[in-house]
Formats: C-alpha cells, structure tokens, sequence
C-alpha cells in the first residue's frame, strides 16, 4: 500500500487492534484468531467484535476455557503452517498458561535450530486504570520481558495499536502484545495498511524537551505527557520517549535522548522489583552515565498486590509523582 | 429431579423427598438468595458495586451447598456464589465488599469457614482439597464443598484438584453448577462428554447429575455426597444442571450469544416457583409464611443497601499493612514517598 | 493380550491377530530397539551422553506407536521415546543430540514429521492436538500420535490436551504408556481410577487398555484407533499397561523405591521373547533372519557410536542465532561480548 | 539453643537442607514436606533423604505429578494450620504452578488483610553449572522476586542453606527458596539450631576489599569470590556482598559496600534483561549515585535459552567475565 492510498480512520485503540485483526485475516489466510469468548461474544472488551462473523468460526473461535491450552494449542496450529493470534482475557489469567510460553513458545526456535518458528501473537489486556478487582489489573511484562525469545509490545496509541499488532502478526517469531486496558477507548486518527509507523523495536520521541528525559510505554505514556505539559507551564521541558518495544529495546533513541537532557524518570505502572523500568534505570545508568546529573528516578507501581478499585489511585504512577521525581532530579547542581 | 417444574413430587424416590422442615429451611434460602440478587444488581445500577455476576435462577444450588454443611466444614466459593456465601452466615455488606472496591476480600474466612471467593478459575479446588486433608491429617471431622462452575471443569486445576482428592481420599464434595454458559461460551465448547459428572470417572470419584433448579434434588444428593465424603469414602463429585438467567455480570450482553426463547424456557423452571408451590400442596407453607419470609429477605436487602452506601475512606497505609507479616525495608520506604505524596498535595 | 508371555495366541479374537508380515517388520523394529537402548546406555556409561531414559522393556510400545502411522502422520515423543523416533525413520545420532548435549534437539521435525523431544511433562500434547487441528482445517488426512507416561497424566496439561481434542474433534491419538512408574512414584500415587484408559470418559473420548508387551495387541490396538481418528471419529486414548525394566535414568537409583523380584516377574513378559517365539513358532521366523536383524541393528548401533563419539566444537554464536529469526540489537552487543572474552583469553 | 550448646558440623548444601528440614519436622508437627519423589526416593537431590522413614508416610510424601497441584494444595494445608514445604523438582518445572504462586500464594495475606496467613516454603533447585539439559537449569528468581508478597532467598553456603531454611520455615510468609543445585555438593562447616547466622533481608559481606564491589547471590558468590581471589593477585582489592535474601533487599548492607569501593559489578547468573541484577544495578544507581566513580556493571547470563549442557559455560558468568567488568570500571578516573 503506498502512502498515498493510506486511508486514515478516527479509531479507538480496541478498533485499531480490530482493524488490525481484520486486515491480517483478509490477506493471510493462516491468520487465526482464538480465546475465551472472541468468537459470537467478539471478547470482553468487544476487540475481536464481527471477525467471526465475517471470516466464519473456522477462523476466529472460542476455546474451552483453559489458558495453557490455548497457548499450547497454539503451539501445535503454529508449528503446522497457521498464525494464531490468541487472547488472554485478561493480564493474570494468562498465568495458566505460563509454562507453554516459557517453556515453548519462547524457545523453540532456539532448541530447534530456527527449524521450527512459531508465529504466535499473545494478546494481554492488561494493567489498571479501570477499577478492575483483582486479578483484572497486573501489569506483567517483566515475566514475558525477562524471557529470552520473546518479542514484547506496549503500544500507548490506536495507531500503534494498528500497525505494531499488524507487525507482530507478520513476524516469524512469537510476540507477547500489551494492550493497555485503560486505552481501549482512547481515539485517535490510525493510518491503515502496513509500515505506517515505526516496527519493532522501535522508540519514538513523543515530545521534545530538554531538561529531563521521561521514558515510558503502554499505559503509562499519556500519563507522561501529562506531566510534560504540566511542567511546562512551570517552565520546565520535559521530554517524553515512549518505547512501544520493550524487547527488543531502542537503546540508540532511548540514550541519545538521555544524553540530551542529562536527566531520566522511568515511568510505568507495574511494581518496580527487578521490572522492566528497573531494566531501564539500569541501562540508562550503564550506557549514558557521564551525561547523567542525577540518578535515575524511576516513578513505577508500589511493590504490592495490585489494590481494589478504590485505591488503585495510590498505585498508578500519576502526574504529581512524576512531578515530584522530576524535581527530585537535584536542579541545584544543575 | 424430586419436584417437576410446577412443584410435583416427580415420584421418582418418594423416600428420597427430604423432610418439609429441611425444605423451609431452604425456602426461606432461596427467598433470601433472591433478593440480594435483585439488591445487588440495583447496587451495580446505582454505582455502589462495581459488577455483580449474580446466581439468579441458580439460588437452588446455592442454599443447598450451604445448608448441608455442618459448623465444621469448609465452604470454598467462586466470584458467583456471594449468596451461598451468605446462606452460610456470612453478612453480605461484607461479602460484597470486593465487589465495591473497597478490599480484596471482606470477611473472616476462619470466623464461618468459608474461603474467599476465588476469581481465578479452578484455582480454588486444590485449596479446598489442602483443607481437607490437612483436617483429616489432624483426626478432624470436616467436609470441605468446592464449588465452580461448567466453564472451570475445563481448567487444568480442575483435574488436578480432583486427582490429589482422589488420590488422597480426601473429604471434598466438588459442586458443579452447569449454568450452561462460561460467560458467552456454551457448554458444547467446554466438553463433549455425556455429563460433567462423568468427569469423575477418570478418577475414581463418584460422580452424580442432579436437577440445579430442584431444591429437594439437590439436598439429598449433596446431603448424601457430605455423608459419604465425611464416611472416608473420598471425594464426591456432584452437576447441578442449572441456568444463569442474567447475563454474565452487569458488563456482559449476553443478547450476543444467546436466543431470549432459550432463556425463557428456563423462567418456567424456576426453583423457587416450584419450591414454595410444592411446600404449599404440601400445607407446609401459607401466605403469612411468605410474606414473612419476604419480610426477613426484605431486611437484609435494607442492611446491604445500608452498608453498601456506606462510603469508606480509603487509607493508603492498608496497601502496605498486609503484603508480609512485617513490612520490608522497601516498603516501608514506599508508604513514606506516599505519604510525602499526600503531604505535598495538602501543602498545596 | 493377543499373545501371552511365552508367544503363544490367546486365542481371545484370532482375526485380530496381525499378518505375519506386519509382526515381522515391528519384530525387527524391536531388536534395533533393544540393541539401541543398550547401546545408549553404554555410551552415559562411556561418558558420551549426559543422561538416558532407557526404554528397556517398552520397545513394544516404542516400535508399535511408529509403525502404526503414514508418512503424513506426525509422532509427538517425551524424552523416553528415543527407540520410537528411530522407529520413524530419525537418525540415532541426531536423536541423542539432546543427551550428548551439543544442542537441545538434533532432527529437523519435519523431515519426518516426528516433533522435538518433549520434557516438560504433559506439555507436547496440546502442541500435538494443535498439529492435528491445522491439518484439519486444511482438509489434510493426518493424525497425530501424542505419546506421554503414566506420570504425566496427572498435569493439568493432560487435562486441557485431550478435552480440546474432543471438543474440536482432531485425529489424535493419546498414547500412554504407563509403565507403573513416574521416577520412584509408583501408579497407585498417580491415580485411583480403574484404569488410565478410563481417563477418556470425562472428555467423550473412547479410551482402550493393551498389554504393553504385546507388540501384535499393541499393533491391533493402534491400528485401529488411528483409523477411527483418520475417520473424522475425533481422539483416541490407549492405555499400554508396560514396565520400567531400568532405572528412571542412569542417575536414577531404583532400588531405593522397589523390589527386584517385582522387576524380575516383568522379565517373563519381555516383548521380545514373546515375539519371537511366536513368530517362530508360526515358521515366519527362522535362525538366519534372526541373525539378519540382529546385524542390522548392530550395524545401527555401531553408526550411533560412531556419531556419539564425534566431537563438536561448541560454537558460542549458536547460542545467540537462533533465540530470533534476526538477532536484536542486545544479543548482537552480547555476541560481541563474548567474542571479545574469547579474543582476551586468546591474547593471554 | 544457645550457642555453646551448638553443634558444628561438615555438610554439603544438601546435606544441610536436609538437616534443616529434618530438625524442622521434629520441632513442629504442622510441618509437612512433599512433592514429586520426595518420599522414599529421597528426592533426585537426595535432599529429602530419610525424612519418610523418620517421620512416617504422612509428614513427607509423594504427590500426583502435578506442580500446580501441589502448590494449590499447600495452599490448603497452609490454610488449615499446616507448614507445608514443597519441591518443585527443578526450576522450569515451578512454571506450571506459577498462577497458584502468583495469584494465591503471594496474594492471600493481602486479599485478607492478614487473616490467612500462608507459611508455605517452595523449595526450588536452580540455576545451571551441572551440565543439565534443556529446562533443569533455569534462573527464574527475578519472577518471583518481581512477585509482591513473596521472600525470595538463595544461599550460597551449607550454613546458610541450613539457617535460611529453618528462617524460612518458620516464617508466617510464603518464601521461595532457591537452592543453586551446582553448589548440592560443596561442604564446610554449619551451625546447626536456629539463629546461628543472619537472617532474612540481611546481607553479609563475604570478603573485605576496598577497590570495587562484587554483588552476587547463590550459584554465583563463590565465583565472584574465586574472582576477587584473582583480582587480589594482580592487586586489585575487591569486596563481595553475598545478597542471601534477594526479598527483602539489604540495601543498607549493599549501598554501604558500594559506598565504601565507589564501584559495583553485579554478578548474576540469571539473564540479565528486568532482572533482578538489573533491579540491584538500578537500585545502586539511585541510591550511591555521587559516590560511583563508574557506571554499574552487569555480569548475567545473555539473553537468552539456557544452552545445552557442551555449551553452558559460555552463559555462566565466570572469573574471567567478572575480572572483565572491574578491568571496565574506567579506572583511568579513579
Ligand atoms: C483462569 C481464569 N481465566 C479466565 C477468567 C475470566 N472469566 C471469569 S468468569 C469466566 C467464565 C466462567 O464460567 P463458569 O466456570 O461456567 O462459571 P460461571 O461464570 O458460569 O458461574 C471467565 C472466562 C478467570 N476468571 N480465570
Ligand atoms: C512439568 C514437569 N515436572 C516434572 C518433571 C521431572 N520429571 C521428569 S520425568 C518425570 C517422571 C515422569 O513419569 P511418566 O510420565 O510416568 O513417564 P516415564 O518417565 O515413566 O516414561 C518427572 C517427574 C518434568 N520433566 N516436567
Ligand atoms: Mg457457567
Ligand atoms: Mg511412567
């Protein structure tokens, strides 16, 4: 599709992924998509809404209810020539199935000498900000971001939501892909078609700044860029990166932005032992340590169970915590 | 089935019939299940719940998974079973305290015996098979009734649970209520076996089917399952064949994937229509009865509506309390950055 | 049982018995097999292979699960199921691949269609019933032959495998061969059903019992159950009731959890012995092609030897090759790293 | 106990866990200890060994092969006054349990606002170095310790192996217990009885020095120790710290180390991307940030599979690697 036949939608990031789903569907024959409810029902969150309908229930279908069946299952329908997209209906109940990802399909390319690729998109609702209970709100990318062999995707707009769940659904190897639960409704304008916006492993400066560096992804993005404009208006430049790719990770972007701020917040909602903003405050401090005027602050989930609806407000990194780390960044050295 | 759809002895067991006592006992159950169904729902409507998957047209099984439990046993419910929850004492303002949002879990489960509900699928039958045995490891008397539902036996926690309480002998009734539906899915997506009770047969567990929306049915096999269970005769699976009237939960659409004759069909099946139609043929049961029963639901339905308007301030300092038994350093340090927080915003 | 221990029919269905021919191919099937483990064994011993799970005493089950199939059929092994790899057509070498310890698996899977060797229990057989769903779904005339023991039908993985199968109605067949044994755990620990095959019940799936140490019941036994799902008739579970003859592995101690004399009964049904009597005995089996089988599988073993004892040189750029189809920006940096350390110690 | 009561003896770290779990079951009934081949077998560790015979049938027992089922059902006994201490015979064989830790296990103080207390400890041999095959040698500490509501532990010596797991036991939290299976084997002295070492959350530090500081837990502190053997040779004086108790973190026993040496290499088998080194790296980069004289560095399995057993040395973090990352730290500044 070339530029210029790109039609551009005002989509929610729930039909972004939609529309991406159809469009995969409708040039691959292979793609499959499977869950709890994606079939008649079109998921919980109404993001697979019509694709039974429209491709039949051979190709988009309801499981029995059993998460490491789903994703071993999904293993054996990759391995014999199909493109499953599965849905984990929600972050903690993709639990189950925990040891097939680990254990399979995060590593049979490798055992198999690249003989065998598995094709396989897992897609997570996940993290809070929408009064969830229990077990409807974890934010567990570190599990699948420290597994070797995975690919793993946080986008934060429907237009990424679009292009990178088309690309994740392209790549010969399986890719672990975040939906921020909290966005499905966001709007925004999706150019459709493929390559619109950067692949894999790509950052994007979502921002300019000068004076600090934030770097978040999924969820955690907007609320970033809120913080940016509000401390703009107190006459400080944020700079705000969204990584979109947590594995592989921008390392190029990611540090050429430190460097010219020569100061970092890592922002993101899971709790932040041994996570991925732990991950980042880490490389940052490696690779961009003498352009850092101060430490990395890392502004992330309490380490705690996610809280019931009425406290998740404490958890979720918010624009005050992010204020308050930012000046927090010792500006009197400065 | 005891009692066909209108409340008539089936004939089948007339001894199988429990007595009228037992079965007032259970109507005042289900007059009671019904209303705080109908009480939580308006509280969803209201904003007060934030969701309620209600067991509507399903209150037969839940009164009898309580009602055959003795003071030491064990009940381990799902997110679906608030009202049997309640059948075995528990006040509903703090059962429905998850659903609100005000805490994960609102009540003392070693006050009533009775876990807190599991949201996790399955997850909850292996503990209820740990409770046993650990109970019988001690010489103890205790039967542990380990709900789910049609959807959960597809887990593999289901046949885990089963396999460790087969192989155990340990005293667990699992109650199965096949309400037909795992949220949009229908139960021929889950299983292509004859029944969920012949699930039992690849482990050795007796397995029994049994009318979900027939009170009378369902006490005398489940108060028979208890029997046996506390017997040392093992585990016991039980299928309620049931239905959920409503959708899912209040989010759900359940006009997506199913025919409103299909659940019409099942309004005439009505377990407490056929209950109190019996007791009445029966002359166990008159107007005035009724309306206390009514009255009585009535009055819990008020103490819910009551507790659950009740606005609780949240305290950040829960969030940190309860993780260990003792903070971690870190935590400690977490709690401070938000009470900084909160400082820094008061200053504001 | 078609033939009783000492090879004679049983006479219990005459017409079951299979043709000379087919017997005589899985006999020679059962002495490369038989030469295999042993030739397996003495290269742990010789320090070439890290481990083996022996399949001594179960060649019957080995040799019958690949006979059984068409070249457009796929084999689902475990890590004991060397014998029944080679028996498709693998090569030995690239089979112990994984035990030598030069790579995690050494056969390209879909050479012969025989999926890597699976060591999380249970796991491969949802990966199987995914197989045989694809297959389907193209129209292909393919059935999977999943193979576990009788150990790992206690995972929740087993559970969710063979109800997806039913429920989606693929052509696998479930083959477990249980060899009373998970390591030191005897059966009675797994399970309290009345059989393993009875585990078919709860998902609709017709579930069988064979001797283990049959190789023409087996041969019926498999035969059959992979016609039915080649039919469109949906899984097929077959129970070989079998035995462990070695330890678990080489580093396995078996005398710490049973008895040689309950060894020694199982040596009076060895699958071979029986075979080959009956066999002979029906003239279809004389000295000569005894011999002729044997050298054959002495010359195989020879070629394992062979391969074994070659050395590779461990490449550290394998490890970082094959992790993605393009190597991502970190594992390029690590590759140089290690490089770089290789480059140090050179330069020392 | 007291201490002139205590016995010392010579144990391996198996031995030592044994005799942990046997002086365990003695002191308290409710402690029960189960899992795959745990009984009579004695474990594939041996570590087990006796405790059927002494204790009988019902205090040590086999389960169904099932690891979801065997954490669930502790879940029960724990609940029902037990102590169950159960194996997970080796680490990529904890996955399927990994919804029953994650989402009970760790969660059930919480949820009930301490109501249930779930003494549970999950035993875990780990980590590679004994030329085991695909899925027998995983690091897998940084899911857990990424899990709130878990203590995570991982000794390094036969007397902590005892004292760490006799604190373990008797604590009223859930603790993973991480046993570096290459160190089964390595005897010295241990302390026996409670109390005679550190206990949960404290780190020590193993070795004095003055250059640089080594942070390392389990499998890896006796090679950061072989290395500052090494490095003492060319005369450069390295400090170990042995974490021992990952959850909780002795930040103040580590920061005062890095403090102390104004350099830090993090010594860690696991793959290093979010992990738990990273977590450590972060951490030491917040907290000693004006008195680094160089950026942290990272010393951790690359990221990716385990290798199979011919190639495994290439992943372990060795002496050479670690001399490597000090050689690193930009002394030129110093
Ligand atoms: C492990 C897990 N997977 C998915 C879900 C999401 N979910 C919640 S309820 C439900 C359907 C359950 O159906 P069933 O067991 O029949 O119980 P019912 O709701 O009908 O009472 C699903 C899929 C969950 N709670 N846990
Ligand atoms: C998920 C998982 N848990 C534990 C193990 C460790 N393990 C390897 S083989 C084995 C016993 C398996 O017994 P069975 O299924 O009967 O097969 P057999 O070895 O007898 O052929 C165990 C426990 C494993 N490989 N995978
Ligand atoms: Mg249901
Ligand atoms: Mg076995």
């Amino acid at each position: 599709m070339t530029a210029s036949a790109v039609e551009h939608e005002k989509l929610s990031v729930a039909q972004a992924i939609n529309c991406a789903l159809r469009d995969a569907m409708s040039e691959d024959a292979s793609v499959l998509v499977l869950g709890e409810d994606v079939g008649p029902l079109g998921g919980v969150f109404r993001v697979t809404d019509g694709l039974t309908a429209e491709f039949g229930e051979d190709r988009c279908f309801d499981t029995p209810l059993a998460e490491s069946g789903i994703a071993g299952f999904a293993v054996g329908l990759a391995m014999n020539g199909m493109r499953p997209v599965i849905e984990m209906q929600f972050d903690a109940f993709a639990y189950p199935a925990f040891e097939q990802v680990v254990s399979h399909i995060a590593k049979m390319r490798n055992r198999t000498r690249g003989r065998v690729q598995l094709p396989i998109v897992i897609r997570i609702p996940y993290a809070g900000g929408i009064g969830g209970v229990e077990h409807h709100c974890d934010s567990s990318e570190s599990y699948y971001a420290h597994t070797p062999g995975l690919h793993v995707l946080a986008p934060s707009t429907p237009s990424d939501a679009y292009s990178l769940l088309r690309d994740a659904i392209a790549s010969p190897d399986p890719v672990v892909f975040l939906e921020p639960k909290k966005l499905y409704w966001a709007k925004d304008e999706v150019a459709l078609g493929r390559g619109q916006e950067p692949g894999i492993g790509t950052a994007v400066v979502r921002r300019q700044g000068t004076d600090a560096t934030l770097i978040a992804y999924g969820p955690s993005v907007p609320v970033a860029l809120e913080a940016a404009e509000a401390a703009a208006r107190d006459g400080r430049s944020l700079q705000v990166v969204d990584l979109r790719s947590i594995v592989p990770f921008d390392d190029a972007t990611v540090c050429a932005a430190v460097e010219s701020t020569g100061r970092a917040v890592v922002v993101a909602e899971a709790t932040g032992f041994a996570s991925v903003a732990a991950e980042i405050a880490a490389r940052v401090g490696e690779r961009c340590f003498h352009s850092l005027h101060a430490p990395v602050r890392r502004v992330t989930g309490f380490d705690i169970p996610f809280p019931p609806p009425k406290l998740e407000h404490f958890q979720l990194p918010s624009v005050d915590r992010i204020l308050d780390a930012v000046d927090d960044l010792q500006w009197e050295d400065a | 089935m005891l009692l066909d759809p209108d409340g008539r002895p089936t004939g089948a067991d007339p001894a199988a019939l429990p007595a009228a006592e037992e079965l007032l006992t259970g109507y005042a159950g289900l007059v009671t299940a019904r209303r705080l169904n109908e009480q939580a729902y308006a509280l969803v409507r209201q904003g007060r719940l934030a969701v309620y998957p209600s067991s509507h047209g399903q209150e037969a099984c839940q009164v009898a998974a309580a009602q055959v439990l003795a003071e030491q046993d064990w009940l381990f419910p799902t997110y679906r079973d608030t009202a049997a929850i309640v059948a075995r004492g528990v006040d509903p303002v703090d059962v429905l305290v998850l659903l609100k949002g005000d805490w994960h879990s609102g009540y003392d489960p070693y006050e009533h015996r009775v876990a807190p509900q599991a949201t996790p699928l399955a997850t909850q039958l292996l503990h209820a098979v740990g409770v046993a045995h650990a109970a019988r490891h001690r010489g103890e008397d205790t039967v542990v009734m380990a709900m789910c539902g049609d959807g959960a036996t597809s887990e593999g926690d289901f046949h885990e649970a089963l396999n460790f309480a087969a192989v155990f002998g340990a005293p667990v009734v699992f109650f199965v209520q096949n309400n037909e539906y795992a949220i949009s899915v229908p139960l021929a997506r889950q299983s292509v076996a004859p029944s969920l009770a012949h699930k039992g047969v690849g482990y050795g567990i007796p397995g029994e089917r049994v009318d979900g929306n027939d009170l009378a049915a369902l006490l005398r096999v489940l108060v028979d399952a208890v029997a046996r269970a506390r017997a040392g005769e093992g585990p016991q699976l039980v299928e309620a064949h049931t239905y959920r009237m409503q959708a899912h939960t209040n989010a759900d659409d359940a006009t997506r994937y199913r025919e409103d004759a299909e659940v019409a069909a099942w309004v005439a099946k009505d377990p407490l229509v056929r209950l109190e139609a019996y007791l009445r043929a029966q002359g166990a049961l008159d107007d005035a009865q009724v309306a206390a029963f009514a009255d009585a639901a009535e009055r819990l339905a008020e103490h819910t509506r009551d507790g659950l308007n009740r606005d609780v301030v949240p305290d950040p300092d829960d969030l940190f309390r309860h993780v260990y038994s003792r903070p971690t350093p870190q935590l400690a340090e977490q709690l401070a950055i938000v009470h900084d927080e909160l400082s820094r915003e008061e200053a504001q």
